[in-house]
């Protein structure tokens, strides 16, 4: 139980640190619901059941759809953290910079 | 030399928290309300499961703050959108495949069976009004994720809203008038651990339940009627 | 060597946590991975309150088939962690629509862009000339 | 804990790691959201072997809103990967 809590632990810290340092903002939302995936893990290890349920919800669920949706709005999607696109900056040839 | 400070900064606050942290005592938290809800919640209250009986009866009157503050939320992103609807001319995204047209369909009754299982049992197993309203706005939405033209209707969503919110505040109201306290637990406690237990919490939770999804799914079809910027 | 005890690595995890989200926070220049840096601070946040409570060896605050298994943690903190990540999530909301109102007011999400045009348009609006107004010295500014 | 446990949680930790270094290495965006995805269904089995070790079924609810909602949130990164195609 001690090392999966230490494993879990650093996937979480991991996690966070990829959040702040992709380049790619859809990218870092995914790297969040990562995040919030171990630490719904970390609630259950310390016996708080309705916690990680709601952890799960929120993290998995609502808040990826929330930013997903605000990103597409704003029109970021797919593009680095500079929001001046290129013409011609496809898709999938923007996240080779990682 | 701005990076550089910020960093100093946190790192400062990151070794003065682990600092407080060793001087913790490991292995037995002081607990001095806890013991006494732990000892006493399940009589008193009729609820097996006692972070629910926290929730609602202990501290029920914080998660009607929080469900105003919810409310505040919303209404707060709607009116900062509110300019911002999309135009008649403009585009929706694209209309999704046959595959998540038919998954939508076919996963929306049973995401509202598993979101009123969990408001439903809120007092008896993990979960409750939070995490099956987030559910059933999930439910919802899933539709719209597939065609998003369609779009909510937003009066009966605001209804559900209000409707949900007042008749949390009017059981308080009964509690108190009855019992002389807000939020006190009504309606005899039944056996513990059967799902007609715990007098009124169930209804509270499912008062919370609906408001907490109406609330949801209202601001994500909202962030979904918005214009898209202009790359 | 001995091993730290349970306890300690995940307080240890906790405070890095809250320490990652908020040097995000005052090093971003991004408003989005702001808003993203805010809820991994606020994850941290909660991992530690909830911690708070935590005893090792001891059973899930909830009663199953009516009796109690043994010793429980604390329910309290419990309870107000979960009010606070759905107001977490209300707050996200909250801000991502102030950054979409943000992007269609300046056309960008980026900060030093952002305080130079709103710089630009406050010259503006104060009826100065808007090349030099940024590097003029502050006593030719009207007071 | 038993042997069937230990090799278990080795094999669940061997997939989660290889998901993770997928998700900060994968050169384009798909491949960072099947690799989320594919954490997510490994963390969703963790959880009930979690319920396994615990012996409650008390467990078994958390990973079971974390497949359905999962999924909806992954729905939602494939819409915005596939949104500029029409």
């Amino acid at each position: 139980m001690y090392w999966i809590t230490v494993l879990v632990v650093a996937i979480m810290i991991l996690s966070a640190l990829a959040v702040l340092l992709l380049p790619n903002l859809l990218a870092a939302v995914a790297a969040s619901s990562v995040v919030s995936l171990a630490l719904s893990v970390v609630f259950v290890i310390i016996r708080a059941p309705d916690v990680a349920m709601t952890e799960a919800a929120v993290g998995a669920g609502l808040s990826g759809v929330i930013l997903v949706l605000a990103l597409r709005r704003l029109g970021l999607w797919g593009l680095g953290d500079d929001n001046h696109p290129r013409p011609g900056d496809s898709l999938q040839g923007s996240g080779d910079d990682a | 030399m701005r990076n550089f400070t910020s960093l100093l900064f946190a790192g400062g606050l990151g070794f003065f928290l682990l600092v407080l942290a060793a001087d913790l005592p490991v292995g037995a938290a002081p607990m001095v309300a806890g013991e006494g809800i732990l000892g006493q919640g399940p009589e008193a209250v009729g609820a097996a499961n006692l972070v629910t009986a926290v929730v609602l009866a202990y501290r029920g009157i914080d998660t009607l703050g929080e469900l105003s503050i919810l409310f505040a939320a919303a209404a707060g992103v709607g009116l900062i959108l509110s300019g911002m609807r999309r135009r008649a001319d403009q585009r929706p995204d694209p209309e999704g495949g046959f595959i998540l047209l038919a998954a939508a369909d076919l996963l929306f009754p049973l995401l509202v069976i598993v979101g009123l299982y969990i408001v439903l049992h809120g007092h008896l197993t993990p979960g409750g009004g939070f995490q099956g309203g987030v559910i059933l706005a999930a439910a919802f939405f899933l539709p719209l994720l597939g065609r998003p033209g369609d779009s909510l209707n937003h009066a009966v969503v605001n209804w559900v809203e209000g409707l949900a919110g007042g008749a949390f505040v009017l059981i308080g109201l009964w509690a108190l008038a009855v019992k002389g306290d807000f939020l006190a637990p009504m309606l005899g406690k039944g056996a513990l651990g059967s799902l007609f237990s715990a007098g009124t919490l169930p209804l509270l939770y499912i008062a919370v339940g609906l408001k907490v999804g109406a609330e949801i799914a209202g601001l994500m079809s909202t962030l979904q009627e918005t214009e898209a910027a202009e790359p | 060597m001995t091993l730290p005890p349970l306890e300690i690595v995940l307080y240890t995890g906790a405070v890095s946590l809250l320490i990652i989200g908020l040097a995000g926070l005052v090093m971003g220049d991004n408003l989005v991975r702001l808003v993203l840096a805010l809820a991994v601070a606020e994850a941290g946040v909660n991992l530690l309150l909830v911690l708070s409570g935590f005893r090792q060896g001891a059973f899930a605050p909830i009663l199953l088939e009516g009796r109690v298994p043994g010793p429980m943690v604390d329910p309290i903190p419990q309870a107000l962690v979960l009010t606070a990540i759905v107001i977490g999530v209300g707050v996200q909301a909250l801000a991502l629509a102030l950054v979409l109102r943000v992007r269609r007011a300046y056309g960008t999400v980026e900060m030093r862009t952002l305080r130079a045009r709103l710089h630009e348009d406050l010259d503006a609006a104060a009826g100065l000339p808007p090349e030099t107004s940024r590097n003029a010295p502050a006593v030719e500014r009207p007071a | 804990m038993t042997a069937v446990e230990i090799v278990a949680t080795v094999l669940l930790c061997a997939a989660v790691l290889l998901g993770l270094g997928r998700l900060v290495v994968g050169p384009t965006n798909p491949d960072r959201f099947v690799s989320a995805d594919m954490v997510s269904v490994v963390t969703t089995v963790a959880l009930a072997g979690f319920a396994a070790v615990f012996e409650s079924p008390l467990y078994l609810d958390v990973a079971m809103i974390y497949g359905v909602l999962s999924f909806v949130g992954m729905v939602a990164l494939a819409r915005v990967v596939e949104g500029n195609r029409s």
